[in-house]
This record gives structure tokens, C-alpha cells and sequence, in this order.
């Protein structure tokens, strides 16, 4: 790895902020605070950081319903995530969105996404902007094992080779997709060499090791800015909590839990950079620290923050539409 | 004290709904159940895992074990596969009942349910029926924002060839179910989340609400409500708000969307002359404005003022509880239309 | 004798729609169109090859020649990855022409229209923006059968976030169509494959219709007929019928089916207080229903008769000439309804 | 290949039957009797011949928009799809279907469809089906190279893979999607290999070379049949006529046609049998007059034949529903 020291630092921060963001809501949602289905990222963290610690605001990244870790690894505001999550009028969407849709265009973030297999073509547009608008940017389609399955992600593989588009497409393989075995959904359980068959180079990394992910993908994305088209990165990783909080996780064992847990993506970072004298362990602890205190206010701020205004129901469903046709055939309900 | 009868049971929308699929399997083997997670941990051959889920939601928990998983069957994310492995498995002798977990999530496999299922029977003549049945979950209140939300219904209605159901309570809900089953032409069967867990006496052993007829859960003659699945409870109260101020309120629950009971529609409306339609689907090209529709060109002498509709915007389903609450009518946007009916 | 005016030489349809994409590919290099076989032969690089189709009917044909097949993209047969790449490249800067060859095919693609494109904007708090055009055929009389000649614009109407329009003639469908590529909503064109070959009067250079606003293609004060596309055509010959035996029709031609243009409508239903809505879509939660909703609510108390729809039925269409002839709304059936509604 | 003479025969006899009817068509359409949309297969009557003659009416095909070849090797009525495809009553659809729906469910024939992508869905459930039913029967799934990148397609094979289905995936690669070759559109153009990335065994055949595609296609549904679910075979093969009746073709070149026509499936199947012995040139010759006479009598027998009543309108749209509902909101236009 040739990263110097100020971008290690700047890879621990995201992770250990995905971390901290994920165990903090899901302690939060234990205690009823938080509305809706919340599915959280903690365990995957190298795979989001390991990907966009190589991009810049101009390059992109489409998303999945499991979106916090990429949003984070992207430079979206962890603030504006809170409470958006909490949907109050601050939140990134301005509450409209919800821990589904947490979106920053402006940030390359092209939104969290509800729809399984939802991301890849959204990747390919965006990509092919990229190209038309003569830049070398570049944009990163994360999905999981289970949307490996799903025929908008193959069209859109198909799609990126013949177009030759700048596109990574990331399986963030968790092993399951609901209660789902990758093992069971995925005929001959092979997904980086699925990938091959659409004729784009593909590899299959440790996702828990936050290097190799990392170098995988300096590879992948500067093929991409060369203009080579799309490679297939398979990360193979692991979800701590849930499909969404409330699971009861019935459907494997705490022993494989442990199994991936042991092999922690923090810890082995934090081992690496520290045994290698890269970066101290006393600064890693600074930014814990940092990151902790970030978190806290970004919970107390939303839980403070106003909820949207009842206009907002209405706006924002076109740039330009005749305000009296969002009530059709009605009244306008009168607010009290 | 009252005594409950057995037949008067009370269980959930979701139980009644997890029983009628029980009865109709044990009915007649060549129903059989698939979709996603519904019956979970299909890698697994332990029993530790057996029927982890049922559902996301949980509706169709224990059936697995009760049938057998040659007869529950877990699928991969692929809702065009599996949804039109249903048609070409109901063109071909089954009698399949699948789910598409969210209504919302149409948009990746409706040619199969558009193009194939609803079209096969009239493209070949007559000579092919598509004894299908599609569980989806509709309805906003879950805080589960704009993709898994909304209650689409109005598409499939649109289509020829399908027909679309959406019960309100927990007895319409076993009843419709076991009729869709069935019935011989492909069903859309609308799942309201928000009413999952309520309860009401649902009445034991077989039991089918035949479809196409509407109920009039409560009869009145000075304005006629007419509300879809989620609706109706909405409709309630508005109906028992307006009592205390000597409305009497006749409200139609249509249970089925297609085929409409026009004659229960009609025969309402012609009665009370006034109309109020609640859905909480948005309002253009809706069954709402179909009620509308239905009224203006069959009933329009006999009404006395104009028709009211109170639907969801012409917006997404917003993620913010206090915007997803002003979303769905309520039923204070519901006694205020009346009352201009009654203005 | 007559002279034509330059400014009103006369062009067919499908003139008049690869002019309007000549136009605004010319004004404006983030204007890109793609589809299937859009240009044609993508494989070769030999003169002979360029351009080989310009799309299933011809209407692209020129248009790479003239801009390039770097901005005339054919595609791979997957729609949802390229309509879905439309929705991505129109959120980053571009403005996207896509091409669904006949709107029929929307169920392959559906998700990536409804819950991307549409939502995005809504769901993303109004920090995005989608400046996408969707053009797509629709309408029966081709001998197409069921799967590619249905006109389900309803559906794209139902949906919050999406723009629909639907010319029925060449001027409006030039305008509509620079309209709809310079507006930054989503919005779905719905081009009649009957009227490609269909001549009028077309202004030359830039000229744009906004969206939004229904035209009255002719006035009359005994009944309104409200129509959509190929049905004003139809409308048209009714009126004429209708004017021998001293009945004055108003049109109403709605050009923009989302957003409707509600005033121009009511209006003319004030003026005239009878309505009779043609649209070859199927009825059931469709845009004809909509109208008589519109009626029915905000219009009844001048309505002297009861609203009539004529449309297509309620089936798929049908493959055979003298079955899809009957399928599709004839001025006679207009001619009966306007009737009814004088009697 | 171990086939006897009488199958021979019959394989012969039904290649012959598709090129009599295609050739005919393509004769009368351009004489302005035909309506609609016509894709003819002539040129490919090896692929769906040498697949069909392995199956019984209880196994099941589906189809495509070019569906004739497939219907006539399946064993559907020459005459019945004739008059389908003039729109008269005694069509196979009573005229409601035309040539991209014509379908004989009885035949295990489930439809030409409109939709491309639209049979490999279908072919699950069919599959599916025959499975539950506790039968050994098979289905085979036809689609074009064009096809073969639509997300339906994709997703049919893997679940095929997963629920091991007896499937046959058979890609018509005919060289192009309407005017373009699969050499742009399946990136990587190696249709075969993308199959293997669903895990099942994948071959590719000489699609004029009707021993060829019989064999593969044997071993196949034998390995269906035997439970071991799905296979994929890209049989290479090319049509003669344009994409659709009246196109001009100007997207590929005349010689490279000749190089298709002279290898020509059925001179090759003549070849082969009458140099080998098995079957007499006069027995073939016999079969060509009695296959022409039969395909001008279901001309004649269409021309002649009765349009459907209107009434057939609003008939078979449901099993069961109201009749008045399918005049929603308007008066039943009175016929005369
Ligand atoms: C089209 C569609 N189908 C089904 C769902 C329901 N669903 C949400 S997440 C999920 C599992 C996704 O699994 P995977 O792709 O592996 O991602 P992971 O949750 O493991 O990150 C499912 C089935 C959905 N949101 N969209
Ligand atoms: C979903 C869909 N998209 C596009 C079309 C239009 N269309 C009809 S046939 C065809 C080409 C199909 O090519 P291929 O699969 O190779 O089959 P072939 O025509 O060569 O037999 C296209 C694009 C369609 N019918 N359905
Ligand atoms: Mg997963
Ligand atoms: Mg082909």
C-alpha cells in the first residue's frame, strides 16, 4: 500500500465514525427512539472506506438500503445523517428521506436506495455522464450478495462493458441477504466469476481486511479513469447486527458471529498501522475519542432538532408543478 | 358477561391471513407458497434455523414446518423469476401463491404480472387460465418511507385480466384469501402492514368472502363513505364522530377492486345522494377517482352535491412521522368532507 | 388558391419529434438520446451499416449522422439498466432522451421509472433533479397485439413525480417534445405509432409548447369532449358529424396528461355542461376517469346531464384487424355518447 | 446420434414444414396480405427441430417473438397458426393472439411472446411445476443472443440453478438483436461463458448442424430429466429474412448471408441422411410436396376463413367477471 499517513489516519476516522454511528443507533433503536426500518453497516466498514478513500467529490458512489457505511466513507455529514434518520427537518433529505434515502448529490452520494438491485443502473447513468462530460471521474456501485441475483444488477454489468463505463461494481458479499445464504441464492456460488461472464476482470478480497480492499480497488478505479470500463471487486464480508434492528438473527450462529468478529476490520487496521509504525496508537485513540463526541451531539442534536414543517409534505415532488394538482379532486387539508 | 363463541374467535389480520394459507395448502396440494425469507434460512438443513422467519413481517411463519419446504419455498432477490415462475407455474397446473413483499417493489417484475399473467388467457383464446395469487403489502404509517410505502393498487386494476383485492379486517382477510386461491384468474392480494396486527373475530374452518362483492359494515342514509382496506377503520371513526352530531353515516368497504361491486356502490349513493371515496393511494388515475367516474356517469341524478374525495397527495410517501401522519387521511380530513357534502 | 407559409410548411409526426431532437440536441450538448437500435448497427464501423434503422419506426434516423454516435447511443435490449442509466446521467448533469420502444415494455423497466426517477427528487429533500425525457409508443391500429399496443400512460400519471404528455398532432409533439427536454422533471412522451405518418402544419425553428396546458382545437358550446392524442383525431370526426345536424362541439385536446390542465377543462365543462372523455386506454383507474372525477368534484352543479366516457374496453387488445377496430373508440360510439348526453 | 430412421424423418419433415411456412409468409407479406408485425425463422429450423424432437406433449417450450419454428416443432397445427396469423376464428387464439402469441398449452407450446425476456420466468414455473407434479418432464427455454442480456433472462437462470429446475436455456444466437450484433451487446460475446457464471454446464453448437444441436440438446433434457437441473446451450445460427417482414436489412452484408445459406440446415440434414443411407432423397422429396401442399391448403383454408365474431371482443379475458365491467363507466357500443 502506498498510503501516506495522513490518509490512513483520515481511513481510521471514517471507520471507526461508520462504527460508532452504526453501534449508536442500534443501541438507540433497542430503546425505541428511532422510527422505521434501520439496517446497519457495522462489521463492514472496510469495504465503504477501503473503496472511497480513493475517490474525490466529483467521482460518485450508488448505494443499497444498508447505505450509513458508504454514506460516512463518502464525506457525507454525519450531523445531517442523524437527524435525518430521526427525520427531522435538519436531516440531509430534510426528513423526507429516512435511513433508506440519505442522499448528498453534491458529495457524489447518489442515495441510499430501497430497492434491491436498485443502484447498478442509477451507476451506469451516472458513469456515463462522467464520461460525456469529458471528466475522468469515476463511480463505485456497492450492492449485496443477495442483489447479485436481482436482473437490473446484471443488465447494468452488461451495460458498463459495452458502454466501456467507468464503473467499480462492489459486492459487499455478507453472507446473507435477509435470512439468506449467498450459498442458497447464488447458483454455483461463485459471484466474482458470475462477473467474469459479462467479460470484466474480477476479484474476490478479503472485505474485513481494509489493504486489500484498498488496493483492489486503486486497481479497479484507475482502470476506470483510464478508460478501460468496469472491473468486479466481490468483498467478502460480514454484518454484526441484524438484516435490520428488531431481527431476532435466527437464521446463523453466534459462533460464525465470533468467527467474524475476531477478525475485526478496526482492530486488524489499528494492528497493522500501529505494529507497523505507521500511524501511533495514541492518535487512533484521539480520534475514537473525537468520533465519540461527534456521535453524542449529533444524537442530542437531532433529538432536538425540529421536525419538518406539514408545507414540506408538498414540496419538492417536481422543480415545477401547479401547487393545487398535489391535492387532486381535494380540499387541501387545513392545518391547525 | 359475554361469552365468546368458538366460531367468533378473535385472532390478527396476520393470523387470519398465515390460516387461510394453511387451510387452502391442506385443501389442495397443488397450492403451494414462495417468495423471499418466507420461510427463512433456506442454506440450512438445522433445525436451529428451521422457519427463521416466515416473512419479513412474519405472516407466514410456521407453514414451513406445517407443509413442508417442497411446498414453502425460500427464492433468491429475483422478482421477475419467481414472480413469472408463478404464472407459467399456474399456466401449468399449480395453483401458486406468491409474494412480492412490498407493492412498492412492482417496478422490478410487472411484465410478468401485466404482460404475461393478466394477458396469456385473452392472447391464446381462451385456452389457458393462470390460477395465480400475489401477496403484497401495501399502505404507508411504518415509517418505512417513499419505496415501501405506498399502495399502487390502482396499476394492477388498471390491467385487464387481474383482479385485485384489499381486505380490511381480520375475517375479510381469511375469506378473500381462500377465494383468490381459488379462483382461477390471477389475483393481486393487497396486504395492509399497518393492520397486521389487529385483531377481530374471524370465523373458524373454511371460510371465503366471495370476490367482487363490497360489505356495508355500517348502514346509514345521510352520506355514503366509500373506503379501501386501511381506510375503512378511518371511515369508522369518522362515521362515529359525525353520530354524536346526528349524521348517520353508510360506509362501503369495497374489499374488492377488481372486480368493483358497482351495484353496492350505486345502490349507496343513490340512497343517501351524497359521496365521500377515502383511499390512501395518491389520486390520480385511482380507484378513487374510478368511484368518482362511477358515480358522474351512473348515479350523477341522484346526487345531491358534489362528490368528495380525501386521498393521499399527489406526493411520495414522505419518511417523517409527523409528514407520513399528514400524508394519510385522516379522519378529521374525512368528517370535514362530509360535511361540505352536507353544506 | 392557397400559398403555404414557410412557417407553416406542412411535416408528418415522426418529422416533426426527430426535428424537435434535432433542435435541442443542437441547442444544448447535454442533451444525449439512447435506446434500442436508435441509430443502428452499433457493431460496425462501415459507412454502408451508419445509421441502419434510426429506431423500430424511423423516427431517430438522421440523428446520429448528424450529432454523432457519441451522443446517439444504441443499447443492449435491457431496459432497465438504460432507462435506469437515463435517471443516473440526468442526476449528474446531463439531460437524457431515452427511448422505450413501446410502452407496453414498461413493466421491464418500471422500478427504475417509479421509484428512481420519480422519488429521487422527493426523497432526496429536493436536492436533486432529474431532467430525463422518456419517449415511448403507444396506441392500437398497428396489428401489434396486446403486448405492444396498449396505451398505459395512467400508470406513469398515477405516480407522483413523473410528467406525462401525449401530442395528437405533428406541431404539438415537435413543442411538447422541446418542452419536455428543457424542463427539469422527469417526463414520459408518449408518441401514437398510428399518427407517425400523419401530416400537418409544423413551425419551423425553435418552437415550444409548455407543458401544463390542454389546447381547444375547436369551440362550440353544446357539449365537451375531452380526448387524448390519436382520439382528438377521432373526436374531430364526431364533431363533424355531430355539426350536420346542428350540434356545436367544443374539443378538448389535453396535450399534458400530468399536470392536467384542470381550468382549461372545467371551463370548457362550465361553458358547455355536458362531457363526453375518449381515450383509447383501458377505463379502469385511467385518465378518463380522472376527468369525470374532475367533474364530479368541481364541477357538477353545472353539468345538465350525466358525464360519458367512451374508451377502449376493458381487455387486453386484440390481434385481429376487425376485433382491434372495434377495440379502439370510433367516432360513431363518440357520436352516440355526445347524443346521450342531449337527450 | 442413435435416431432412427423414423424420427428422422420426422425431423426432417417438420424442418421442412417451418422453411415452407416462413418462405411463404415472407412471400405473401411483402404481397400485402399479412397484418402486423412477422418475424420469420427461416434459417434457424435446426436449433428448435433438433430440441423438440427429444420432447412429448407433457414437456413444455417457451418461446419468443419469432415463434413459428418453435410452434411447428413442438407439434402446433400448421393450419391453425396460419389463420392465427391472418386474425381469423379458427386461428390457434381464435385470432386474438396473431403471430407473437400464437400458443397451444396442450402442445406444451406456452406462447411466442412479445417480450424479450419474457419465457425464461415463465420456463421456471413450468419447470417448477412439472417438478411438483412428480412428473419427469422437461421444458425447454428459447431466447436470442438480444435476450440474452435482459435481466428476466439472467435472473430465469440462476433460478433455475438454484432450485435445480429441468430446464433447458437455449440461446437462438442469430447473430444480431434487430440491427445489432450480439458482438456489441453481450459484452464480453461469449454467451456461453456467461452461463457458466450461474454454475450450470454451458455449451455451444453449431446451430445449422442439426446432429449437433440434437445431440447437446439429448444430453440436456436427459440430464433434466434425471433431476440434475438446468443446462445451457448457444446454438450459433442466423435468419435469413430481416428482423422483421419489411425490413430493408441494411445493417449486415449480402455475403455474409451467403455464407449462412450455404451451409444451409436443411441441405446439410439431406446431405447427411441420404449419403449415409438412412433415409432415401425420394422419401425427402416426398415430404417436401406433401409439405408444400399442406402449407398452401392452410393459406388457402385462411383466406377463406371466417373473421372472429366481435362479440370474441370481451370473451376470455377473465374466467370469471362480471360482463357488464368490461364496458366500465360507458355503454356496450351497440354492434350492427
Ligand atoms: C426489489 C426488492 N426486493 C426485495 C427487497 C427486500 N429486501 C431488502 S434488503 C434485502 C436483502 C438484501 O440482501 P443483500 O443484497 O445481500 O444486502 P445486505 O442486506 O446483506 O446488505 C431484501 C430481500 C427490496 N428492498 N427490494
Ligand atoms: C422488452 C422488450 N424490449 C424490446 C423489444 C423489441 N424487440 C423485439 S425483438 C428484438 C430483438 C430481439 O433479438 P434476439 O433476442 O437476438 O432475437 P431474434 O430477433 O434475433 O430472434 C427487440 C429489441 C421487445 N419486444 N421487448
Ligand atoms: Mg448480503
Ligand atoms: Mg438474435
Amino acid at each position: 500500500m502506498d498510503m501516506d499517513r495522513n490518509s490512513l489516519v483520515e481511513a481510521y476516522r471514517r471507520m471507526r465514525t461508520i462504527r460508532e454511528f452504526e453501534d449508536r443507533l442500534h443501541k438507540d433503536f433497542a430503546g425505541g427512539e428511532i422510527p422505521g426500518f434501520v439496517h446497519l453497516y457495522a462489521g463492514e466498514e472496510a469495504v465503504a472506506v477501503g473503496l472511497c478513500s480513493h475517490l474525490g467529490d466529483g467521482d460518485f458512489i450508488t448505494s443499497t438500503h444498508r447505505g450509513h457505511g458508504h454514506c460516512i466513507a463518502k464525506g457525507v455529514d454525519t450531523a445531517g445523517m442523524m437527524a435525518e434518520i430521526y427525520g427531522k427537518a435538519p436531516g440531509s433529505c430534510n426528513g423526507k428521506g429516512g435511513s433508506m434515502h440519505i442522499a448528498d448529490v453534491d458529495k457524489g452520494m447518489l442515495g441510499a436506495n430501497g430497492i434491491v438491485g436498485g443502484g447498478p443502473p442509477l451507476a451506469c447513468g451516472a458513469a456515463l455522464s462522467a464520461k460525456k462530460r469529458g471528466t475522468d471521474n469515476v463511480v463505485i456501485c456497492f450492492f449485496g450478495d443477495g442483489a447479485s441475483n436481482q436482473g437490473t444488477t446484471l443488465e447494468g454489468m452488461n451495460l458498463a462493458g459495452v458502454w466501456k463505463l467507468p464503473v467499480v461494481f462492489v459486492c459487499e458479499n455478507n453472507g446473507y441477504a435477509e435470512t439468506t445464504s449467498y450459498k442458497y441464492s447464488v447458483s454455483g456460488t461463485d459471484i466474482a466469476a458470475r462477473a467474469r461472464g459479462f467479460g470484466m476482470p474480477s476479484v474476490a478480497v478479503d472485505g474485513l481486511d481494509f489493504f486489500a480492499v484498498a488496493e483492489a480497488a486503486g486497481e479497479a478505479i484507475a482502470r476506470a479513469r483510464r478508460g478501460e470500463g468496469p472491473t468486479f471487486i466481490e468483498a467478502q464480508t460480514y454484518r454484526y447486527y441484524g438484516h435490520f434492528e428488531g431481527d431476532s438473527i435466527a437464521y446463523r450462529d453466534r459462533e460464525e458471529e465470533e468467527s467474524f468478529r475476531s477478525r475485526d476490520c478496526l482492530s486488524r487496521f489499528r494492528q497493522t498501522v500501529t505494529s507497523q509504525g505507521l500511524v501511533e496508537a495514541a492518535d487512533l485513540d484521539a480520534i475514537d475519542g473525537a468520533v465519540a463526541a461527534e456521535i453524542e451531539q449529533a444524537v442530542t442534536d437531532a433529538l432536538s432538532a425540529p421536525d419538518p414543517s406539514l408545507d414540506s409534505l408538498t414540496t419538492d415532488v417536481y422543480v415545477d408543478f401547479p401547487a393545487s394538482q398535489l391535492w387532486m379532486f381535494q380540499d387541501e387539508p387545513v392545518r391547525v | 358477561m359475554t361469552t365468546i363463541e368458538l366460531s367468533q374467535r378473535t385472532i390478527t389480520y396476520r393470523e387470519a391471513i398465515n390460516e387461510a394459507l394453511d387451510l387452502e395448502m391442506a385443501r389442495d396440494d397443488r397450492v403451494i407458497l414462495f417468495g423471499e425469507d418466507v420461510s427463512g434460512a433456506p442454506h440450512s438443513e438445522e433445525e436451529r434455523h428451521f422457519d427463521a422467519w416466515g416473512g419479513v413481517l412474519g405472516v407466514t411463519k410456521g407453514l414451513a414446518g406445517k407443509h413442508g419446504r417442497e411446498r414453502v419455498i425460500d427464492t433468491p432477490i429475483t422478482e421477475s423469476a419467481f414472480i413469472g415462475a408463478g404464472v407459467g407455474a399456474a399456466a401449468t397446473g399449480m395453483r401458486p401463491v406468491v409474494e412480492l413483499m412490498f407493492i412498492g417493489f412492482m417496478g422490478v417484475c410487472l411484465d410478468q404480472i401485466i404482460n404475461q399473467a393478466a394477458k396469456m388467457r385473452y392472447m391464446f383464446g381462451g385456452k389457458a387460465k393462470i390460477p395465480l395469487v400475489i401477496r403484497t403489502m401495501t399502505g404507508a404509517g411504518f415509517r418505512a418511507a417513499a419505496q415501501h410505502s405506498d399502495s399502487p393498487y390502482s396499476t394492477f386494476c388498471h390491467f385487464p385480466g387481474l383482479k385485485v383485492v384489499a381486505p380490511s379486517n381480520p375475517a375479510d382477510a381469511k375469506g378473500l384469501l381462500a377465494a383468490a386461491i381459488r379462483d382461477d384468474d390471477p389475483v393481486i392480494f393487497c396486504e395492509n402492514k399497518v393492520l397486521y396486527d389487529t385483531p377481530g373475530p374471524v370465523p373458524e374452518g373454511e371460510y371465503v368472502v366471495p370476490l367482487g362483492e363490497a360489505s356495508v359494515p355500517r348502514e346509514g342514509d345521510d352520506v355514503t363513505i366509500v373506503a379501501i382496506s386501511r381506510m375503512v377503520g378511518v371511515a369508522h371513526q369518522a362515521a362515529d364522530s359525525l353520530a354524536s352530531s346526528g349524521v348517520n353515516t353508510e360506509i362501503v368497504d369495497l374489499r374488492s377492486l377488481a372486480p368493483l361491486d358497482t351495484d353496492t356502490v350505486l345502490a349507496s349513493i343513490r340512497k343517501t345522494g351524497r359521496l365521500v371515496v377515502v383511499d390512501e393511494d395518491n389520486p390520480r388515475c385511482s380507484v378513487a377517482t374510478d368511484i368518482a367516474a362511477l358515480a358522474a356517469t351512473q348515479a350523477m341524478e341522484y346526487l345531491a352535491a358534489p362528490v368528495k374525495l380525501v386521498t393521499a397527495p399527489h406526493t411520495p410517501v414522505p419518511f417523517s412521522p409527523v409528514l407520513e401522519d399528514a400524508y394519510v387521511p385522516t379522519p378529521e380530513r374525512v368528517v370535514e368532507a362530509v360535511r361540505a357534502t352536507l353544506a
